[in-house]
């Protein structure tokens, strides 16, 4: 692949990021299975980088599940996203950033809708006021945190203390990056590096010393979607289409794959498993699968936060054979143990995945 | 003597160009390159009947040749000016200035530039190379892939850049379809064993023979045509493409391997059409080409009067008929510049 | 393996031209060259007795034949009573009738060849 | 005793084809299916066996068929055929005369020059001479033609001449041998002994003049008894197994014994009896407007014979029946191509089960119009007009969910789906409960007539429209346009269906005579039965169809087949092309 004309391509599709003072909204899928996930990113903007980041404990869900299931109406979600403006102004802040990407395309969708259709905008203050007698202005720069830790990747590879480089080889990691589709599908302009070769996951793992994979079904979904996951009879078509980029990716022997969607990076580390159960293949090196990081656990690895400290013992792929490609170094006894030393419990060993100490 | 400048020095320029001065009409004939012929200039073979493009270029060169014909090559209008007396004033870069009673603009179209179809790749993927670039190929008389291999498999892809919305191209660029047939046609001489396919939305044979060249392309030629459009492509480790289509006649999605992707890029109006059409306010259709006055009895007329319109300025058009449009729109201004003559 | 989860992966609907077997599609396009002058028309299918009856489509089966996707031709070719209105109607000259008995021909003798 | 050894190769040869012939014929009747077998004891006793004795006197010796067809090929093979009869014949009279019995071997005959002294006479010796050196002379001029032939096939109005294998060559040359070493010997013996008439004797003298015929007679002699005995046991192996077998098959067709859907004995037995006459590749159109000639039944069945693979001729035949309408031997060209054709189509037991159940009007006439008519809505239309003309009470059985007739099955070798799609249509049919039932597709028509059971009289709308105006139920009026008349292979030669269409065309129209009237009609080319070939080849048949048609400069083609209708339309751009039921509607 030409990499001179990706980033002609890319040239076209730089976006504007705010510099400080941000907004947080928490991600309900990340928060749920990637706990760690989220305070890296607080505890890296805050004491890596200095930046102002407001994480308001008031903050709700954004319903872009239920609105993407058919649950919720259009009306209602944008109610629900006018009160997170409303909960950003009041704040004092202008720069909203979404740690979900479902979030990050419902908030972009709506805001592109009122732009079109001031007199929905309109009808949504009057909904939020009659509700909450609250008011709002709409953010003046709106970036998922994956553009955050874009902007800032220059700043996080002066920091590093690890780099996407196999310590025992040189040779730099494999790294496959998954863009969540709702980050840049609907709206390429709102993407880093646009819809077709997104830079805003590459351009971390090239800042950090590592090597991207461009795979035939790099594009494609992971197969999340929404009716199709939650209704179970849908589930094998999702599954197959992680399945399909899997098979895709394996050829070029990938270290690690990163996600910039909650969703994505769930689904592609779950799946993993299920697969293997269903029909006994598993994929990655020795049985162990891919490991599949979101890039708040990939910035704080390459910073060189503890893994078990940021939850990477959340995942179900194991995490160990990429720590050790990376030379991080970590204690296997502590992995399933909490902050207090308490053992919380190992899981239940899979009949093909192999897990590591297990 | 009458006088008319003619801006451009493609088959329409130098064709009218010819057809004036025998008329008894002094031409200054402007080009912007340092050699007539334009587009034709890239092409190795024309449609249906596989003339050499050279040959064709020969012959309108060799008209140029005429006492009545001042060419200016290398040069361009630094401005065209419409007097208040009807006389057209036009200063060129060399510092010359042309005067004429009459102006023809010939200034032609411009390909596609094909990395605006992101998806497809081009500029990326090092296999995926345009409808031009491949008749560079057949002018060496070899089709290899960036890796210097053979092609076993060679996909063209039709309508790049043409009927897509996505790139604000509403029209039909008219001659890809039969390019396409063309093409695969050298393809297969120079690869038999090549497995080769176009990707169509539609078949659009409008030309005298172009149909029997598709059924030929088919039968004899073996070339296989799915009907679909290409959504996106992508690269695999032995830089393949991948695609992916749906093969709309059986209303399956199609996945497949190419060694080579030839996307057949469409005409858009070139610079030259629109900084003449801005500095003389000619009107422009909504496809970016000069608004002909009438479509049908005032094709060579634009809205100011004076000036005339030949050849793909004003919409795309195979050779024959930019010649025939020429030869139309010399014969206009023959008759223009006889009523004007004072 | 034990299906606990009420759901299987599922296969995938799109004909994979590089790995499907095209020893039917090149010996159709050797025996009946007319077929590859097919546009898709749908003048066969349009007319077709067992194509009103039933969802036989002989356009759609031999479309289908030549990406290499044979699995349901050999049920679908049942259908055809070899009438040859088909050919009648056909613009382009394709020998359809031929065709069919071609394909029903090769899957004879592959048929012969498995047993 | 008149004994020498050099009639042994001859005798030798003579006993070893007796008993081979009849070996091969007793295998062969013995495979007929037991009814075919029962005809034959049923017309062995029969006038039917004085007629075959009688055709075989016309066909086989005479050539009478190939005579009118091509004069000069039948006076070949007469002087062959007919000569050599008439030598044996005479032959044997005049060795019986100067033997005085019966009972001599069957050698003797064949010598009698050698054995019999020159100088003894015996009643009509001198006549017999005679006799015997006119019809050698007689021979000699057959053969003499026959080489021309093989080097200059033009002279006998033949575009081509049969190509021969080098083995047939062998035989040929065997064959040609026969006689003029006969004549040799025979001329030899009488310039030494004196005797023979005024063709041996006088060119024995001339021989004797300058040839040492002491040296030469006797192995003269031996040369040719070798020769016959060769002949004798070459012929079983070549073409000339027709000789026999022709007779054969002359009885077997009288009794009545049919060709079936099978290829078997009687298949075997009209195989060789095909003489290789070459008749077949003149008439046959693929041969004349496709320049495609190995697939004629001379070179097909020479195939089968010789056990050389034969699919791809197999389906290279319009079955348009041209040949089999001029075959001299009358062998079921037809139907022993169409037993080569493989049944592939997998029949199981919900084949065509899709085919809903019959629901049609019932009425006294049930009209099926066949799938082809669908695509000729003019002659539908038209018919429909007649019915209600002639106030006909008419059910129009499949206007809409009719299925096909099962023939095209049929002709592909498909016989166990046809027949499943046959047992579906005749349900339909007999639901109508119709008294007639009119089809206006020939294809149909043939296959309903041959191959359904049904109660219904069956008739093509030609047949039908005759016999509605000879009733008076139908008028019509002369209309002023010039006719020619193209009837349908599977009508005329396939149904033998030829008046009724030309009754209703003269009523109707002035029909133009043409050579192709009857059953001598050409191929439209459109015909299902051929798969082979292309539609190129079939637009430049029907192409060369209509070019001869318009020679005769008509207003309208006629023809009464859908299927013809738009094949000859497809090239007839100056001449309308038109159904008898268009013109009869019209009239």
């Amino acid at each position: 692949m030409n990499l001179e004309g990706k980033q002609q391509i890319w040239n076209d599709y730089q976006k504007e990021i705010a510099d400080d003072h941000y907004f947080y909204a928490r991600s309900c899928i990340r928060q749920t299975f990637f706990p760690g996930s989220e305070w890296a990113y607080l505890d890296i903007m805050k004491n890596k980088l200095g930046k102002d980041v407001v994480d308001d404990p008031r903050h709700t869900t954004c319903t872009g599940i239920g609105y993407h299931s058919d649950i919720v109406p259009a009306e209602t979600i944008m109610t629900v996203v006018a009160r997170h403006f409303a909960l950003m102004t009041e704040a004092g802040y202008e720069n909203m950033t979404p740690s979900c990407i479902t979030s990050f395309g419902i908030y972009t969708e709506i805001l592109e809708t009122w732009e079109h259709h001031p007199e929905i905008e309109e009808k949504i203050r009057e909904y939020l006021w009659k509700a909450t007698k609250r008011e709002f202005n709409k953010p003046k720069n709106l970036a998922h945190t994956s553009d955050i830790i874009y902007k800032f990747r220059n700043e996080i590879a002066t920091q590093s203390k690890y780099k996407l480089v196999n310590v025992h080889t040189g040779r730099p990691l494999r790294g496959v990056d998954h863009i969540g589709c709702h980050y840049s599908k609907m709206f390429p302009t709102k993407g880093i590096g646009g819809a077709e070769f997104p830079a805003v996951l590459s351009g971390l793992i090239y800042a950090w010393g590592g090597d991207v994979i461009d795979y035939p079904e790099r594009r494609h979904c992971c197969g999340f979607g929404f009716r199709q996951y939650l209704v179970m009879a849908n589930r094998g078509y999702s599954v197959a289409n992680s399945k399909k980029k899997f098979e895709s990716m394996q050829p070029y022997q990938p270290d690690f794959i990163v996600a910039n969607c909650p969703g994505c990076a769930m689904f592609m580390d779950k799946w993993q498993y299920t697969i293997s159960e269903m029909e006994g293949t598993t994929y990655g090196q020795d049985g162990y699968g891919i490991p599949v990081l979101t890039y708040e656990e990939l910035s704080a690895l390459v910073l060189g936060y503890d893994p078990w400290e940021i939850g990477l013992q959340m995942h179900q792929v194991s995490v160990e054979p990429l720590l050790d490609k990376m030379g991080i170094p970590y204690d296997p006894e502590a992995k399933y143990k909490n902050v207090r030393g308490e053992n919380i419990g190992a899981p239940k060993c899979p009949t093909y995945l192999r897990v590591a100490n297990l | 003597m009458a006088k008319v400048i003619i801006i451009g020095g493609g088959p329409a320029g130098c064709e009218a160009a010819h057809q004036l001065a025998n008329q008894g009409i002094e031409v200054e004939l402007v080009e912007k390159s340092n050699e007539t012929g334009g587009n034709l200039n890239n092409w190795y073979q024309l449609f249906p009947d596989r003339k050499y493009a050279k040959d064709l270029n020969a012959i309108l060169k060799g008209h140029l040749e005429h006492p009545n014909i001042r060419l200016h090559l290398g040069m361009e209008p630094k401005k065209i000016e419409k007097s208040k007396t009807g006389k057209f004033n036009v200063p060129l870069t060399d510092g010359s200035l042309l005067e004429g009673d009459s102006l023809l603009v010939a200034t032609g179209f411009k390909i596609f530039d094909a990395r605006r179809k992101e998806e497809y790749g081009y500029g990326i993927y090092e296999n995926v190379i345009t409808s031009v670039e491949l008749e560079n190929m057949f002018y060496n008389h070899a089709i290899t892939t960036a890796g210097g291999n053979t092609p076993k498999r060679v996909g063209i892809i039709h309508c790049v850049g043409s009927r897509d919305e996505k790139v604000c191209n509403y029209h039909c660029s008219k001659l890809c379809c039969i390019t396409g047939v063309k093409q695969a046609i050298e393809i297969r001489e120079l690869l038999p064993e090549a497995e080769i396919f176009c990707f169509y939305m539609d078949m659009r044979m409008f030309g005298p023979g172009y149909e029997e060249m598709y059924r030929e392309a088919q039968e004899k030629y073996n070339i296989k045509f799915i009907r679909g459009r290409l959504s996106e492509a992508a690269e695999n480790m032995q830089k393949q493409l991948q695609i992916k289509v749906e093969d709309t006649l059986v209303g399956k999605p199609l996945r497949m391997t190419l060694d080579m992707m030839i996307l057949l890029v469409g005409m858009e109006s070139s610079e030259g059409t629109r900084q003449t059409a801005g500095e003389l306010g000619l009107n422009l259709a909504p496809n970016g080409f000069i608004q002909p006055q009438d479509p049908h009895y005032r094709n060579n007329f634009t809205n100011v009067e004076g000036v005339f319109v030949a050849g793909c300025g004003s919409a795309p058009m195979n050779l024959t008929d930019t010649l025939a449009d020429a030869r139309s729109a010399a014969s206009c201004i023959t008759a223009y510049v006889k009523n004007h003559k004072i | 393996m034990i299906n606990f989860w009420g759901y299987s992966i599922s296969e995938t609907r799109s004909i994979n031209y590089d790995k499907n077997d095209k020893a039917m599609t090149e010996y159709i396009a050797a025996t009946v060259p007319s077929s590859k002058l097919c546009i898709g028309c749908g003048g066969c299918t349009a007319g077709c007795t067992a194509g009103n009856l039933t969802d036989f489509n002989i356009r759609k089966v031999q479309m289908l034949m030549k990406r290499g996707e044979t699995k349901d031709a050999k049920e679908q070719l049942q259908k055809c009573m070899l009438c040859g209105k088909c050919m009648l109607v056909c613009p382009r000259g394709v020998e359809t009738r031929k065709m069919i008995l071609e394909m029903l021909n090769f899957i004879k003798t592959n048929q012969k060849l498995e047993d | 005793m008149y004994y020498d050894h050099f009639v042994l190769p001859f005798t030798i040869g003579l006993i070893t084809l007796l008993i081979y012939l009849c070996f091969k014929y007793y295998k062969w009747i013995k495979s007929f299916p037991r009814e075919e077998r029962k005809k034959i004891r049923k017309g062995l006793f029969s006038l039917q066996t004085i007629r075959s004795g009688w055709e075989i006197f016309r066909e086989s010796l005479l050539h009478h068929k190939i005579f009118k067809t091509n004069p000069m090929l039948g006076y070949m093979h007469m002087t062959f055929a007919f000569g050599w009869f008439l030598l044996i014949v005479v032959g044997k009279i005049e060795s019986m005369v100067y033997h005085t019995s019966a009972f001599n071997p069957p050698y003797f005959a064949i010598f009698f020059r050698y054995f019999h002294p020159a100088n003894e006479t015996f009643p009509y010796s001198e006549t017999f001479a005679f006799l015997m050196d006119l019809i050698l002379l007689f021979l000699l001029i057959g053969i003499t033609l026959a080489i021309t032939k093989r080097f200059y096939s033009r002279l006998f109005g033949m575009k081509k001449t049969t190509k021969q294998r080098a083995y047939d060559l062998l035989i040929l040359t065997v064959l040609w041998l026969i006689f003029p070493v006969r004549f040799l010997a025979e001329s030899f013996t009488s310039g030494l002994n004196g005797g023979g008439s005024f063709l041996t004797y006088n060119a024995g003298n001339f021989f004797g003049s300058f040839l040492p015929l002491e040296h030469l007679s006797y192995p003269a002699w031996w040369v040719y008894s070798s020769l016959l005995g060769l002949f004798f046991l070459l012929l079983p192996f070549s073409r000339y197994m027709h000789i026999p077998t022709e007779m054969v098959y002359i009885f077997l067709k009288n009794w009545g014994v049919k060709q079936g859907r099978e290829y078997n004995g009687y298949s075997e037995i009209q195989v060789n009896a095909c003489s290789r006459c070459g008749i077949c590749i003149n008439t046959c159109q693929l041969n004349s407007s496709c320049d495609i000639n190995d697939i004629q039944p001379v070179y097909f069945l020479r195939r089968i014979r010789n056990h050389e693979p034969l699919s791809k001729q197999a389906e290279n035949c319009l079955m348009c029946g041209r040949c089999e309408a001029s075959c001299p031997v009358g062998i079921n060209l037809n139907a022993i191509r169409q037993s080569q054709r493989p049944d592939t189509i997998r029949v199981v037991k919900d084949t065509y089960a899709y085919v809903p159940e019959p629901e049609v009007k019932r009425a006294k006439v049930a009209y099926f119009a066949g799938c082809m008519s669908h695509l000729t809505p003019g002659i539908i239309k038209s018919m429909q007009q007649i019915f209600e003309k002639a106030k006909v009470d008419y059910s129009f059985i499949d206007e809409r969910a009719g299925i096909c007739c099962g023939r095209p099955l049929a002709l592909s070798g498909n016989w166990q789906a046809a027949q499943i799609v046959m047992d579906k249509n005749q349900e339909m049919i007999e639901a109508s409960n119709a008294d007639i039932l009119v089809t206006s597709c020939p294809i149909c028509y043939k296959t309903f007539k041959e191959d359904y059971t049904l109660k219904a009289q069956i008739m093509h709308h030609t047949e039908y429209i005759e016999m509605l105006i000879r009733e008076g139920q139908l008028k019509v009026n002369n209309m002023d346009v010039k006719t020619v008349f193209h009837n349908p292979c599977e009508l005329g030669r396939g149904s033998q269906i030829v008046h009724a269409p030309e009754n209703v065309l003269k009523q109707v129209s002035y029909k133009i005579t043409t050579v192709y009237d009857g059953k001598k009609s050409l191929c439209c080319g459109g015909s299902l039965a051929n798969t082979a070939i292309d539609s190129g080849q079939k637009t430049k048949i029907s192409g060369d169809t209509v070019k001869a048609y318009t020679a005769y400069h008509p207003d309208v083609i006629v023809t009464a087949c859908p299927l013809c209708k738009k094949t000859l339309s497809k090239t007839s751009t100056e001449i309308p092309v038109k159904d008898i039921a268009e013109l009869v509607a019209e009239a």
